[in-house]
């Protein structure tokens, strides 16, 4: 079985500053990759590459059959195979929260109105916010701002979901909230990669580590790898970190 | 540069049934608008003369001063007809028929600066209004060269400078100033020297030999029947001369 | 020749004048607005040709004056277009390049206030380019995008009173010719100014109550 | 298309399109300058004023903004002499442009007045500093940089707008070009060469504003941010 | 000797809501007297009320022979003999440092430019900042720009300085320095009264506790006050506290 998403060798330099040199990482189907690492050590960069919202200047990337790097990668083609989910959110606040749902399936998949709305209820349930379908952005919490933004991703019903600290925004209660989402999107076989500062979170939930330092994967293994550091950057980090 | 000969705009007229005539209602009592507001003066009426002639409807686009060349050029109108003296200046660039009325360019002044005058020299470093680009800007330029020239953009805005006290010289036509005086009974303007006496004439587009042709004759039979003096003296006071120069 | 005094008549004149005013200002809103989105989207668009040709197109209307722009539309629409031509078309035509010119760049500048993370999300989901700008990006802006465009509305309605010089008959002109005839331009202007007064005065003042509104609503 | 294009018939008149613009830049330079004074002590008067004041900016203000420019160098050309006092068709047009553009500077300044936060100016209370000297170095200077795009955009403008006093007699560029254009009977041209010539005029009025702010705003020039 | 701040019975209301409630308090030449007390207990608003920045409804204040609460207060007098530093710094952002510490001296007293540029590099030594002079605000650092906030005021040699809360917005380290700065000025004799929520600090360098509760002055003693609170809102308040 081939990999959902495969790097090899990524490099990308934002002008002079070389962010990612030479990345390389793999994640099956149904993996959980949690993607760790300080601050400016190309971790949103790398995830923004894979989703081909960053052109690459060298290397190779592979994601669900597409050929990232590739002029001729059919974006939308590729887009509708990933959902990504920011720290910021980033739902509509001109749509309401089913609206926004089903923006893209009708606009993209020419779903019918009516079936889109079904999908949004699904997919409402499973972050937990059935009742929330009418109101608008603004009238949620962050928390629940973010799961909204999960679901959306969701109801294009992607192989791969990207999650970019989506929780370092919120206090520790609304983090749980989230965290519990994702936890059972990993537990349904969802394939994710995740950047995130919640290790304990990393530890329970990925099937993989990455550990990002200066734009490099300078360690990566299973979740137990951080109890045994192979490496004095990551001893340093996750002393510090937690 | 200038046009070619090849459009024949008496046989356009004929076919639309309708002649575009280029008219100046900022220039009374030539072009104005009457208490109805609506387009008056002898040249409106003359233009009526033209279009019935010809058995077409009249169309009037209005002009300002500076536009009546252009608006030859650019074909906005068929002719102007718009107290249009003839100048060499314009005979090279469009064609006059012969005038079917003249106009006097006269300095005229109250009783302040220019009072005594009676040669262009007087009139050095006054003040003198008058229409920029008209022939009488031409004139006054040529032969007032110590005066201090103030264009406006049409006769309108001239009278109106002259009523208000903006300026109390004018190099313009007599006809103007008798608009003048209308309003400015306290300080009216008496004509001090002759400047030039300037036939006009309908102006049209150069190689329009037909449609001159055709123009020449109406004017020849409406000033024979009397009907061009008549409203020229209705509305400028004094009757047509028995004899216009030629063009 | 008599000479009237100012009347009645002259008012109902101007009335009538200022219903061209208002004609003038719908066509070169109307026209000036199509044109400006279409020169808008060119500005912000994909291609570097078109995006260079855009601004190039913004800098020289805003950078002619109003007047000479009306007077190159004038004569310019003679000569290539044959003769002919209405002076309501051209004055129109005028207005609209002019009006397209600011609007293009008043809604560039609204659309670029919508945070470029949501052009990102809406990426993400898959939506085309144009599905991002009709359903995501546009019913934003548009909220941004109605005080100043409402206040430039302002600007066209006045600025419709240079149509005078090629011979239009609005509000400035009908003033001109009243004058004409009575020679009181005092009164006449004042009474002009009035007349554009009032139309203005509450446009603005609509303007500023929107943007008031945005203010307080805060983004 | 019966028309051909002929722009060498202008050449001889260079001189006198050289004037013009010459005439349009001092129109324009005179207007912005005394049009910045009229609109600053106007906005100062709507910020702090009495009443009285206020309500008189106030109404200077939306009159002088809902009404046409052309209107405005009318009345003031017109109702000036009416009143029996003779000015000349450039002061008019200097006055008129005047009383326009400083309508629009008095807005203009008023937003960057209320940019400035009333914390520096009450730090400045307690130190001492008189009314007079608080509106000078905290409050105008910082708030005339933070509005200096829109003003330079609003003078700009102004020098454009200028061509509307060749109705009034004052001999600025676009006067020059309707007497060349009724000379020569090029108007295409003229207006085409006028044009032009208004374009460079306010690339050059753009460089002159940033030039100035350059010198005038150290701050900026020492961070590198730009206006 | 006559005290240099003298409150007596003072009482300011904000519309309906009454934030002094008969405040009296003296502070003698030399002394440094510390107000600590609850959020909207009314420090700031006493502050602000000694330097005629709020008007009074009743009661006097006598500052350094200025009847404050006289509808005839001279106010330029009264801040040439008071300097008061506020948390938010409030320099001017387009003046250099020493711009901003030259701007009073020579406006207020016609102190020639070279003159007043030796009193600044005097006054920016003394918080040591010697090397900052040309810098602007935005380039130094919180603790930079409050220490160059109380130059300003210095600058102006002023008999009293009012000090509100003047580190609550800067880290330790930077409020380490910035304290420094005031214990210098307390050793050097100025007469200083700091709102504060440092105990350590108000204990060590005051020389008088006030404790504000509820718009009145609770309790007032010595420093060693806070170690033996007589009343259970200061009791309260120092147990919380820290
Ligand atoms: N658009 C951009 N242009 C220039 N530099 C950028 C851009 N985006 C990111 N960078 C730089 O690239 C580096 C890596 O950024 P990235 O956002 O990938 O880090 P990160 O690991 O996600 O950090 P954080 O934990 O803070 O989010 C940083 O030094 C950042 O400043
Ligand atoms: N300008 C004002 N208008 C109305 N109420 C005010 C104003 N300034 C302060 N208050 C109110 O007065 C009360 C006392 O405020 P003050 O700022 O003096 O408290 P404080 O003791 O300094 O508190 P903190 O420690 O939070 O700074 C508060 O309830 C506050 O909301
Ligand atoms: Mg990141
Ligand atoms: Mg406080």
């Amino acid at each position: 079985m081939s990999p959902v998403v495969k790097l090899s060798n990524v490099h990308k330099y934002f002008g002079a500053l070389k962010v990612l040199e030479g990345v390389s990482f793999e994640v099956e189907r149904g993996g959980v990759a949690a993607v760790i690492g300080q601050s400016g050590s190309g971790k949103s960069t790398a995830l923004r590459c894979i989703n081909a919202l960053e052109t690459i200047e060298d290397g190779t990337i592979e994601v669900c059959g597409h050929a990232v790097g590739d002029p001729k990668l059919d974006r939308r083609a590729l887009r509708r195979d990933v959902g990504i989910v920011f720290q910021s959110y980033n739902l509509f606040p001109h749509l309401t929260v089913e609206q926004n749902i089903m923006l893209a399936p009708t606009c993209v998949k020419s779903i019918g109105k009516s079936e889109a709305r079904e999908l949004a209820r699904d997919v409402l349930a499973q972050v937990g916010l059935s009742e929330k379908a009418q109101q608008y952005p603004e009238q949620l919490s962050g928390g629940q701002q973010q799961r909204v933004a999960i679901a959306r991703s969701l109801a294009m019903q992607p192989k791969l979901m990207l999650f970019d600290e989506v929780t370092s925004a919120l206090d520790p209660q609304l983090t749980g909230e989230v965290l519990k989402v994702m936890e059972d999107l990993a537990r349904g076989g969802m394939t994710m990669i995740l950047v995130t500062h919640e290790m304990a979170f990393a530890r329970k939930v990925a099937s993989q580590v990455i550990y990002m330092h200066k734009g490099q994967v300078w360690e990566t293994g299973p979740g137990s790898m951080l109890d045994a550091p192979k490496t004095p950057e990551l001893a340093n980090f996750v002393g510090s970190g937690l | 540069g200038g046009s070619n000969a090849v459009a024949d705009t008496l046989a356009d007229i004929q076919q639309r049934g309708k002649i575009r005539i280029a008219v100046d209602l900022g220039s009374p009592p030539f072009g104005m608008t009457d208490a109805q507001m609506q387009p008056t003066g002898s040249d409106i009426e003359s233009a009526r003369l033209v279009a019935e002639a010809l058995g077409v409807e009249l169309e009037l686009v209005q002009v300002t001063g500076p536009n009546r060349v252009p608006a030859l050029l650019t074909g906005q109108a068929d002719i102007v007809m718009a107290s249009f003296s003839v100048n060499a200046e314009r005979k090279k660039v469009i064609d006059f028929t012969d005038a079917y009325g003249v106009i006097q360019i006269v300095v005229a002044a109250g009783s302040g600066a220019g009072a005594n005058a009676t040669k262009p020299e007087d009139l050095n470093s006054v003040q003198v209004g008058t229409t920029r680009g008209s022939t009488n800007d031409l004139e006054a330029t040529a032969k007032l060269p110590g005066a201090q020239l103030t264009r406006y953009d049409d006769d309108a805005t001239l009278v109106t400078a002259l009523v208000s006290g903006q300026v109390d010289v004018m190099a313009s036509s007599p006809q103007i100033m008798t608009a003048v005086n209308q309003r400015r009974a306290a300080d009216p303007l008496t004509v001090k020297i002759v400047l030039k006496t300037n036939p006009y004439a309908i102006g049209l587009r150069k190689g329009e030999d037909a449609l001159k042709a055709k123009l020449n004759a109406v004017i020849a039979e409406n000033l024979k029947n009397g009907k061009l003096s008549e409203i020229y003296n209705r509305y400028t006071g004094v009757p047509l001369p028995a004899t216009l120069p030629k063009t | 020749m008599t000479t009237p005094t100012f009347s009645l008549l002259h008012v109902e004149f101007l009335a009538w004048a200022a219903l061209w005013t208002l004609g003038l200002s719908a066509i070169a809103f109307i026209g000036g607005g199509l044109l400006g989105f279409g020169v808008m989207l060119a500005r912000i668009g994909p291609s570097k040709i078109l995006r260079r040709a855009a601004s190039t197109y913004i800098q020289i209307v805003q950078g002619t004056p109003l007047l000479i722009l009306l007077f190159l539309i004038y004569y310019g629409i003679a000569i290539f277009a044959g003769p002919g031509f209405p002076a309501i078309l051209a004055a129109g035509a005028g207005l609209t390049i002019y009006a397209s010119g600011f609007l293009a760049e008043i809604w560039r500048g609204c659309i670029e206030a919508v945070p470029k993370t949501q052009w990102e999300a809406a990426e993400c989901l898959a939506l085309t380019r144009w599905q991002r700008m009709t359903r995501v990006i546009l019913p934003q802006a548009l909220r941004i995008a109605t005080p100043p465009t409402v206040g430039f509305l302002v600007q066209i309605v006045k600025n419709t009173s240079l149509a005078s010089v090629i011979g239009f008959i609005e509000l400035a002109q009908a003033g001109k010719l009243i004058n004409n005839s009575i020679f009181e331009p005092f009164t006449v202007f004042m009474v002009v100014a009035a007349f554009y007064f009032a139309i203005c005065f509450p446009l603005s003042m609509w303007s500023r109550k929107l943007e008031r509104k945005l203010n307080v609503a805060g983004r | 298309m019966t028309y051909t294009f002929d722009f060498s018939a202008l050449l001889p008149y260079w001189p006198d399109f050289l004037w013009g613009a010459v005439l349009t830049l001092q129109l324009s330079a005179v207007a912005t300058v005394a049009g910045f004074i009229v609109g600053t002590l106007c906005a100062i008067g709507r910020a702090d004023g009495s009443p009285v004041v206020k309500a008189i900016v106030a109404a200077y203000v939306e009159v002088i903004r809902n009404t046409p420019l052309l209107v405005q160098v009318f009345i003031i050309y017109f109702g000036i002499a009416t009143l029996g006092i003779r000015v000349s068709a450039n002061l008019a047009a200097m006055i008129a442009l005047t009383v326009n553009v400083g309508a629009y500077t008095c807005e203009i300044v008023r937003a960057g007045l209320q940019s400035i936060h009333r914390s520096q100016v009450e730090a400045a209370e307690c130190l001492g500093l008189s009314k007079p000297q608080i509106y000078w170095h905290v409050i105008i200077r910082p708030a005339i940089e933070r509005v200096y795009p829109s003003l330079t955009s609003q003078y700009v403008l102004l020098m454009l707008a200028s061509s509307i006093t060749s109705q009034i007699s004052a001999e600025e560029l676009t006067a020059v070009a309707n007497r060349i254009q009724s000379g020569t009977f090029r108007a295409f041209e003229t207006y085409i060469v006028v044009g032009i010539i208004y374009l460079v005029l306010s690339f050059v009025m753009r460089g002159a504003f940033s030039a100035f702010a350059h010198a005038a705003f150290t701050r900026r020039r020492k961070l590198g941010t730009t206006l």
